[in-house]
């Protein structure tokens, strides 16, 4: 019955350069998006990650006072590890690289593995600002990680089963974003919270003088930079098998339509989060516990309840 | 690829009092170029000095300076119309390898001796120093300590004295106790004067615990001299037209606006005003801005999120205090002012006059300054920016201007 | 043979972690030493086929690590750099009791006559983990839940110093509470 | 893999998170400890679960462990902000006052 299928490990080796070119992608809007609001030609927005990477390849790393070298390395180099480690299970039409049966597990406790590894980077540098954007993130993804939490278990309840194949197979007759747009809203926030993105980059925040990255250059600052896209960019892919169907879609091939899906995601994500002030942890906090909390509770009771009903 | 890197350097600008239009003008440059400011020396190529800074501020340019990664050039602009060609000159000054090489071989390796300079100065946001502490271990050896007796024993077990090897010479934080009454760490840290979004030459020196600001002293760090091109002038400087005046208070205006939504995190916004602000400083008819300004402040008002998120960020508290303890009635928040600015900003370029070299204007930012440390003591960082951000402190006013009698 | 090499590898990174808790200079690296620790013994469960369970206590302690460094330094206050440190007492009754403890308990692994396996795990693991928490089982979890939710309430009761007439007042009408850092909501 | 040798790991990490939770003399290292024992436990549970009687209860005590350990560090946190507000201190020799 499911016509998701694991792939020969081999496709390892291609998983990190889709990702990347996806994420590159998304840095290429973002440029876009920042030439347009300055007036400039959409090229040089386009160019603009090309060029930075450059950039960032030719400076050389710093070191601080007395810094913990060893777990600011492992902070800068582990968003990037994290995202590709999520992308195992990630389905690409009717691909996946390692359909195992908690996949949606895994997806969270990778996410959770970013509160490890952000606040690595903040300590490691030995700098207020940056330990600021450390504490930053943590308060945020305390706020953010139990309605995260409970919008991942949505779908998993209506598809039966944890195996992100399954939950893809689930949505033949209807996409679960049509009957549960709150788990489908709150995980989306939850992904750009989790990149420290747009609304939610406090921990990289213009205030702190950029938070985790005010000490970090070179190869160290590129990584994170990374990191962040492509934990978005996961996040995006991740959306569109839990909520919009994966790769289900007329005409195309499927894995064209998740990647299409994903990019439009992707897009909606960069652009709005141009549009919106950025969310304090502070603020956000008694927010997500006593708004956003009982709201995705409820979302996943009325799933429970209809799918009990269907039987 | 060198030739890919430089097109989009990012720049460390350094403001000095009383050179913001040169400032500005760099930032339109930047904008247009696509380069792109930085937000701390980590992540700069090149340290741009707007102005003549005074001794303190030179010192803490040479800490900042230290602090970039490198390849690495640096610059000094006093004049609007120098601007252009010190870019320039900076991105192939970047693309010198050999050059770039020997900076390099004469920096020394180590990242505590190369900064040496700064170390007393507390240059900029960065200053790495001061998370260092040791409270758990001494506090049992402070005879003020009530259990100090209880722990006489516990302290001949353990296997450390007191005179223990520092980590990078950095002295240990000692404790004090927190708002919510928890005994915390403090830390020493200054803010400003090389911060994004920061009045140029200000530093807040701060005691910090965790990001909550216990008590906090305010100074300006003067420039060498009086800038030239009117952000700075006494009394003695000539009256300019009334044209070219409101010119410079909707600069003003919509510069203290740009730094405002910035810091609220809200690009898009920030990103309009910025564009009104560099029309303006590169002299467009004020009528036309006026129509954009006018807009920006129907977009910022009816922004219920922007609401939410400065809410309660108040830069003057008010005096008629409910005894309820909640906000009080006449408090001005961050919010105000910057609907307050555009809406002045709107009338100056209509015609209306300002009052920017009034004596009550320089005695408002002295005030201001003095108000400063009570307004963010209790607070966050965050909130603490955007207050700062909020009483659009123009420090060049203070720098120069006589104290005023009071 | 090939799962006896990465058992015994995953095991000592799992020993070795640990004792670095104890060892290591630094608040942070201690625990995220013992983040390791966790995520190693996480790994074991996998190779057991406990895919929910390893899954889960990997997400449970990365993420209790990552809150408790948070505790660590705001009670310990360390510095990144590494500060030697060593806090302990009775440093050596602790070392023999638990030299002791170790050998009493690997003398009994070792040397107990265990019985032959009874049974054989379900085809998927995770479905009957499930089944027996819904079915069986579950008086055990209702037990577990208020049991949590009583410990949140008492942990909250504990750690919080200001009760509600700190921040409605004392005739609880004010408007909205006098906290130190304004929340969310305008209550 | 064998019964014993697991057992043996298990037991390993037990007896230095033992080591830990009786030396340490501050609150959230005795915590450390304590949890780096039921992290043995955890391991050790399992073992017995894989191959003496694997049936779903086995799994069931794994959750409950791993609940356990969430009350002690919530419970142990809030202890531990409890005595830092109340004595500025978090050692434990310093909570034994009471029983002086």
């Amino acid at each position: 019955m499911t016509g998701i299928a694991a792939v020969n490990p081999i496709w390892v080796l291609l998983a990190p350069i889709a990702l990347g070119l996806v994420a590159l992608a998304g840095a290429a809007l973002n440029g876009i998006v920042v030439a347009h609001a300055q007036g400039r030609s959409v090229q040089s927005g386009m160019a603009s990650p090309i060029l930075e990477i450059a950039r960032l390849m030719r400076q050389r790393r710093r070191t601080t006072v007395a810094a913990d070298v060893l777990l600011w390395r492992i902070g800068c180099a582990g968003l990037v590890v994290v995202a590709l480690l999520k992308t195992a299970v990630i389905p690409v039409g009717a691909w996946v690289l390692a359909d195992i049966p908690v996949g949606v597990v895994w997806f969270n406790a990778l996410d959770v593995m970013v509160w490890a590894v952000v606040w690595l980077i903040g300590w490691g540098a030995n700098s207020a600002h940056s330990l600021a954007g450390g504490y930053r993130f943590l308060a945020q993804a305390v706020s953010y990680e139990l309605p995260l939490m409970f919008a991942l278990v949505t779908p998993v309840v209506a598809a039966h089963s944890l195996r992100v194949s399954d939950v893809v197979d689930a949505q033949r007759e209807l996409w679960f974003v049509v009957w549960m747009p709150v788990a489908f809203l709150v995980f989306c926030m939850s992904v750009v919270a989790f990149s420290s993105w747009g609304p939610f980059a406090t921990a990289a925040g213009a205030d702190i003088a950029g938070g985790i990255l005010t000490e970090v250059s070179g190869v160290d600052r590129l990584l994170i930079l990374a990191g962040r896209y492509a934990l978005l960019t996961t996040g995006a892919a991740f959306a569109v098998a839990l909520f919009l169907g994966g790769g289900a879609g007329p005409l195309l091939p499927d894995w064209l339509w998740t990647i299409l899906k994903t990019l439009l995601l992707l897009a909606t994500f960069i652009v709005v989060s141009h549009r919106i002030p950025i969310v304090r942890p502070d603020r956000l906090a008694e927010v997500a516990w006593v708004v956003g909390l009982p709201i995705v509770l409820l979302q996943t009771l009325f799933v429970s309840v209809v799918v009990a009903v269907k039987g | 690829m060198a030739r890919r890197a430089v097109q989009g350097s990012h720049v460390l600008v350094v403001e000095v009092p009383g050179w913001s239009e040169t400032r500005m003008r760099v930032e339109a440059e930047l904008a247009r170029s696509g380069w792109v400011a930085a937000l701390s020396p980590a992540d700069a190529d090149i340290l741009l000095v707007c102005g003549a800074p005074g001794q303190e501020l030179a010192a803490v340019c040479e800490g900042v300076w230290a602090q970039l990664p490198g390849p690495r050039a640096r610059a000094t602009v006093l004049t609007e119309g120098g601007v252009v060609s010190t870019l320039e000159q900076l991105a192939t000054e970047l693309l010198d390898e050999a050059r770039q090489r020997r900076d390099a071989r004469t920096r020394s390796r180590q990242p505590g001796e190369e900064g040496s300079a700064m170390q007393h100065i507390q240059s900029s946001a960065h200053e790495a120093h001061g998370t260092a502490h040791e409270e758990g271990h001494s506090r049992g050896h402070q005879p003020a300590e009530p259990d100090a007796d209880a722990d006489a024993d516990a302290d001949a077990d353990m296997d450390m004295d007191m005179d223990m090897p520092m980590p990078g010479g950095i002295a240990l934080a000692s404790g004090g106790s927190d708002r919510d009454g928890l005994e915390m760490d403090v830390l020493n840290v200054p803010l400003g004067p090389v911060l994004p979004h920061w009045p140029a030459g200000l530093v807040v020196r701060c005691v910090l615990q965790g990001d909550v600001i216990v008590s906090a002293g305010a100074e300006v760090l003067p420039a060498a001299r009086q800038a030239n091109d009117g952000g700075g002038m006494g009394s003695s400087s000539i009256r300019r037209s009334t044209h070219e005046q409101g010119r410079r208070a909707v600069v003003r205006h919509s510069d203290a606006a740009v730094q405002v939504l910035a810091l609220a995190g809200w690009s898009s916004a920030a990103g309009r005003a910025g564009r009104i602000r560099d029309n303006a400083v590169s002299g467009a008819a004020l009528v036309d801005l006026a129509a954009a300004l006018e807009q920006l402040g129907r977009r910022i008002k009816r922004s219920r999120l922007l609401r939410w998120t400065l809410k309660g960020i108040v830069v003057a508290p008010g005096f008629d205090a409910p005894h309820d303890g909640g906000s009080r009635a006449d408090a001005v928040s961050v919010r105000d002012r910057l609907i307050e600015w555009l809406d002045e900003a709107v009338r100056i370029a209509r015609g209306a006059p300002d009052a920017y070299e009034s004596p009550e204007f320089a005695a408002a930012q002295h005030s201001n300054l003095a108000a400063l440390p009570g307004l963010i003591t209790g607070t966050d960082i965050a909130s603490a920016r955007l207050i700062v951000a909020g009483l659009a402190i123009d420090t060049a006013k203070i720098a120069y201007a006589p104290e005023p009698l009071s | 043979m090939l799962s006896i090499i990465i058992f015994s590898a995953v095991a000592a990174i799992a020993l070795a972690s640990g004792v670095a808790v104890f060892r290591v200079d630094s608040m942070a690296r201690a625990t995220y030493a013992l983040a390791i620790s966790f995520v190693a013994v996480g790994v074991m469960l996998l190779m057991f086929d406990l895919d929910y369970i390893g899954v889960i206590t990997i997400l449970m302690m990365v993420m209790e690590m990552a809150i408790m460094a948070i505790y660590m330094i705001m009670f310990m206050g360390m510095n990144p750099a590494l500060m030697p440190m060593s806090m302990v007492h009775n440093k050596r009754w602790s070392a023999i009791l638990a030299v002791g403890a170790f050998l009493l308990l690997a003398g009994c692994a070792l040397l107990i006559p265990w019985p032959e396996r009874t049974g054989s795990p379900a085809v998927d693991l995770t479905v009957s983990l499930g089944e027996a928490i819904m079915g069986s089982k579950m008086l055990v979890m209702l037990t577990v839940s208020p049991i949590l939710f009583a410990t949140i309430v008492a942990a909250l009761v504990l750690a919080n110093p200001r009760g509600r007439y700190d921040r409605w007042g004392d005739a609880l009408r004010r408007s909205t509470p006098d906290d130190p850092q304004q929340g969310g909501l305008s209550r | 893999m064998t019964l014993q040798l697991v057992l043996v790991v298990a037991a390993g990490l037990f007896c230095v998170g033992l080591y830990g939770a009786l030396s340490q003399q501050v609150v959230v290292m005795v915590m450390m400890g304590l949890e780096l024992m039921l992290n043995g436990v955890i391991l050790a549970v399992t073992a017995f679960w894989w191959f003496l009687a694997p049936n779903a209860d086995g799994q069931v005590l794994l959750l409950v462990v791993i609940a356990a350990m969430t009350v002690e560090m919530t419970m142990g946190f809030a202890i531990a902000t409890l005595l830092h507000r109340s004595r500025g201190s978090d050692m434990t020799d310093t909570a034994t006052d009471l029983s002086q």
